[in-house]
């Protein structure tokens, strides 16, 4: 789950990571400050909102209200801006790089660190980035923070606040389950304190169970991920016109990857997952009634999803929901035939072979 | 002999009360795996299905298990698995999904300090016909043959396990590794069991989008790995940024794309299938 | 560090474990209470205080004024009575045993406990006794409170509130650098409610820089431990008439050992430690001039501690501290021969044998 | 050939700029041991008595160094420790004391686990004469012979090492393992090193009271030790309750007492000395 800037640096104040003086701002009444000049943020879960006019700065009361309402009537990429994030303006001497993260492939926490900040890390060469990989038996420990701050060749007054905000970054990524905490820039001011001027935190969705101060964040999702999500289901809308209902989130995408290479567009993913419900596959279809779509591709390939689970509820969906769109079904495994009894009584043929499902769908739609 | 789980192998399954373990409990003793214990604590001195339940692994060491099923809440997990390695369970297999990655982390960093292995969280197990099923596999679409499958995700490995089987061919072992961003084993620790065994004359391996452990397994295979290899990779048309159901399958910041899989199998000498009915026929080329 | 119940269970309550309602009093004034009977227990750093009558039951508020006061006045094996703590008294059904301490034989932590608590736990047959080892790569996790509940076979209710408390208990071992947390006993109420009847905490010494919330309490010193201890000197007082100079520990017992064996009777530990300070051998003699001594053995082997400066030391303190006692020293290693030379001016000739010196010490003394 | 330092032994010193690290850094080089580098952060680039210093050990690598001397502050050994670990370095010396247990609970855990050695907190070093000293024992009692000496104390290892060399006989190594209640190595480690060590014919163990590792060392000399061991036990006239100037000296619930510690070693077959000055006799007579 992405934090909003806000969000995260009320974690970083939580660990004693140095922020910027700043107020959360989710409506006009609220656009109220001291000390001008000012910042305004917009807190929108993308990148490159700066380009996109999302950060505005003001210099006086009058201008805060006007840039606020401006920027908080504002959609960024697609998303609506719901609040800002006011923050002193900093005297910005230096921009820093620094980030802690899941290295997938030595499941070991890396450190990036550059002291070319501001800027996407991705487009920082090489030679300019430090990484470093915690050993998941020594953890994190002060020496750390004092190697990666000798290789960014730091001054020492830099590097001893550089050290602080890393080792509070790693507490803050293990104490609240991160996939990343990343400071970008993280500022040297002129006056030579180092803090953290933007805050980027992802935490993983799985261990919310143990954070229960964070409430979940409305994501990015389409209406139509987005009514999927409410039911429980795992759907992704891809843009295309064919409907597909598949179970196992491998066989789904094999499902979608099969049209594409016929030359159709899916319109979703949808996995029913590991259920052996009717009205789970009902429910299916009532979202996918939402949808524009040219045909539906159900593939099935039965285990704990019973096949005959399944043709009841291609059958129910028939009668509840009404579908006006031609359905093709595939079911092979636990309970096949019984399931292709009881859609034959339904009118529908089922196949038993992935690629002639698919292949009766490039007919249907022709 | 097939790898990881055999005619040795004795099932302990924590969480054998619940909906998922005592349905699996039953089904791998239909399959013919040695299910000797269950713990759920508290409901010690009960059964399920003539299998005994114990408070704890402790307890339930007098009956020598050497493999668990953790059938436990996402919550739990952790301490499950700890709970199986202060016991010296070896081999500790996770079904839960959702897994706070952290906590797999911890288990995994764990396991390898104490020697023992891990498959999943969120996979299917390991099913070695007709020895021993450990995990949540159909047992219906098995023969027992010469191809060792390895594969992130659940339901396309029945599919092309079924397709294996119903082409004539077999399997020695199938290890569904689990589709979350850190698992237990991954391809290469399957792909070096795989190279030791004799019953093992080729590899069906099944890759999705999402991190680099294909590309890392193309790398061992064209370095250390000496049997011929097939592969099919899903999630092609998957858009780069949305996680497609797996936890582990999502395209970020350009890195784990199907291409890059597919392109680093192929320089490996892969030969990589379009669709998943592909795998059989080419096995039989590899096998002549 | 030895903590008072009261200090103890001021941190039970920080780590969430369950206590009697109670108050700390250090003086007649603050011998208040609202709901009678309550508890009026001494605070010393001393186990027995139940038979030396240091734990009385108070009626009401003039009883308890007498009480207290009493209490107030007493001492305790030698210990002044210098606080009391008040507390609720109970209505208990059962009492247990649980504590969490280092085993220094296995280098790992040791969870003891017993459904036979209230009483020294040496007391208890080991047959009574549950015993359970951390695993130092595992750790503690809920899993041991599990199996340790089951195996002192409690019913359900007790078990879910014992093993939230052992967790408890080991997270404040771990956190504040504890060489024991002791609960003894654990009470179980007849309402069912689980807790804290007595609380036993001792915090590792050399941790005390990381947990500045704890100020350091006075020890069972004597004046003469006291007096060195505020000098920073390592003073263990013996009882004998024979006082001992030393460099190390492990030489100054086997000085104080090797007295012993030739029927004398050391008056105290002295290790000058790794010091090469006139003035630290000067300090040495300033504290064994308050004790009643008939002689003393300064046993040198020069190391870090050279043998002149110790001579010097020797030499200072006889000109400016005034010891009405034979000296006897015994010099070897590093600068003997100059030290032993610096003595010979000021008319003490120095051993170099350990062995010759304490035969000297029993002529001296004879 | 002695055991743990020798010719091989290249020593790093954490803390070189500190007063003991320059200090002793010195005076392990005029024993003859290679001390190779020093980190203090900060002052890399420096050196001391011709070692060059660096910011971090993984700077000092450099030097390839495989033993380190840890004189940091107790609140820093932990760090330096995990440090000196993390960057490969085989055995850690740690003369500080004063470290709080914990932390040495961790540093002895994790050297389990990565498969390193740790000397101390809270001891003098370990000696080889002459070809390394690791540590703080005075330069000038030493001859190279045939006895290893193991104690848990500082200033009586030197007493009974000199007692050893001036009446004709020398030492293989000289192990200070530490006075405090949690060290790294412990007596049976040092034992098992020296039964390994043709160098070595004879052990002198020098124990005090605290504990229970001399009676676990018996133990181990009556099952598995076939060289000969004399012994002194210090503390004999210790009350208990007190801590007899090292953390670990101390008679707690009736634990540790020199008696126990006595009995238990000459049940062992061990010659236990009743003064420092009879081990030399006692090891002339065992070693004829």
């Amino acid at each position: 789950m992405n934090l909003y800037e806000y969000q995260a640096k009320e974690l970083f104040k939580k660990y004693g990571i140095s922020i910027p003086s700043g107020k959360h701002v989710a409506s006009e009444k609220d656009l109220q400050w001291e000390k001008f000049p000012v910042v305004v943020k917009a807190q929108v879960l993308t990148g490159g909102r700066g380009k996109a006019g999302g950060i505005k700065f003001a210099n006086d009361s009058k201008d805060l209200m006007e840039k606020g309402k401006d920027v908080l009537a504002m959609s960024i990429k697609g998303l609506k801006v719901r609040s800002l994030l006011l923050e002193e303006k900093l005297d910005i001497a230096k921009e820093y790089y620094v980030s802690v993260t899941l290295d997938r492939s030595t499941k070991r926490p890396i450190i990036i660190a550059s002291t070319s900040g501001g800027v996407e890390i991705e487009d920082v060469p090489d030679s300019k980035i430090v990484k470093y990989w915690i050993d998941p038996t020594i953890g994190y420990s002060p020496f750390v923070g004092r190697e990666v701050a000798f290789k960014l060749n730091l001054p020492p007054d830099e590097s001893k606040q550089f050290q602080a905000i890393l080792a509070r970054m790693f507490s803050l990524y293990e104490g609240y389950d991160c996939e990343l905490v990343e400071i970008n820039p993280l500022v040297v001011l002129k006056n030579g304190k180092v803090l953290a001027g933007d805050a980027k935190v992802v935490v993983d969705s799985d261990s919310l169970f143990r954070h229960t101060d964070l409430s979940e964040n409305p994501a990015e999702r389409t209406d139509l991920e987005e009514l999927a999500y409410k039911r429980g289901y795992a759907l992704v809308e891809l843009g295309g016109d064919i409907g597909v209902i598949a179970n196992g989130a491998g066989l789904t995408m094999a499902t979608l990857d099969g049209l594409t290479l016929k030359g159709l567009k899916p319109k979703n993913f949808l996995d029913l997952g590991g259920s052996d419900d009717v009205e789970k596959v009902v429910g299916a279809f009532q979202i996918l009634k939402e949808a524009k779509i040219r045909a539906i591709l159900i593939n099935i390939f039965g285990g704990v999803t019973h096949c005959d689970t399944v043709a009841n509820g291609i059958a129910e969906a028939k009668k509840r929901v009404g579908i006006g769109v031609p359905i093709v079904v595939r079911l092979s495994g636990v309970n096949e035939d019984i399931g292709r009894g009881i859609l034959k009584e339904h009118g529908i043929e089922a196949y038993s072979d992935m690629m002639d499902a698919i292949n009766e769908v490039v007919e249907v739609v022709k | 002999m097939s790898i990881l789980v055999n005619e040795d192998t004795r099932i302990l399954v924590q969480g054998i009360t619940g909906h998922q373990g005592s349905f699996n409990a039953i089904q791998m003793q239909k399959f013919g795996s040695k299910v000797v214990a269950g713990t759920s604590p508290g409901k010690g001195g009960t059964e399920v299905s003539g299998i005994p339940v114990y408070n704890t692994v402790r307890d339930a060491l007098v009956e020598k298990p050497n493999a668990t099923f953790i059938s436990v809440a996402a919550p739990y997990v952790l301490d499950a698995a700890k709970e199986a390695m202060y016991n010296g369970i070896d081999l500790i297999y996770i079904l839960t999904e959702k897994v706070p990655y952290q906590d797999t982390m911890k288990i995994v960093s764990l396991a390898n300090k104490l020697g023992k292995r891990v498959l999943g969280p969120n996979g299917p197990g390991a099913t070695s016909p007709f020895s021993c099923k450990l995990g949540i596999m159909p047992n219906q679409i098995f023969r027992k043959g010469n191809v060792g499958v390895i594969s992130r995700s659940g339901t396309l490995t029945y599919e092309i396990v079924n397709q294996i089987t119903i082409n004539g061919l077999g399997e020695s072992t199938v290890i569904g590794l689990g589709g979350d961003p850190v698992t237990g084993m991954n391809y290469i620790d399957a792909l070096e069991e795989f190279k030791k065994d004799e019953q093992t004359a080729a590899v069906a391996m099944v890759g999705e989008i999402g991190g680099t452990a294909e590309e890392e397994a193309a790398e061992y295979i064209k370095n250390n790995f000496n049997k011929p290899v097939v592969s099919y990779i899903t999630g092609r048309s998957a858009p780069p940024g949305k996680r497609m159901g797996h936890a582990g399958a999502i395209i970020s910041r350009g890195k784990g794309t199907a291409e890059s899989k597919v392109k680093a199998l192929e320089e490996a000498g892969v030969r990589v299938a379009s669709y998943p009915y592909e795998i059989p026929s080419l096995l039989k080329e590899v096998l002549k």
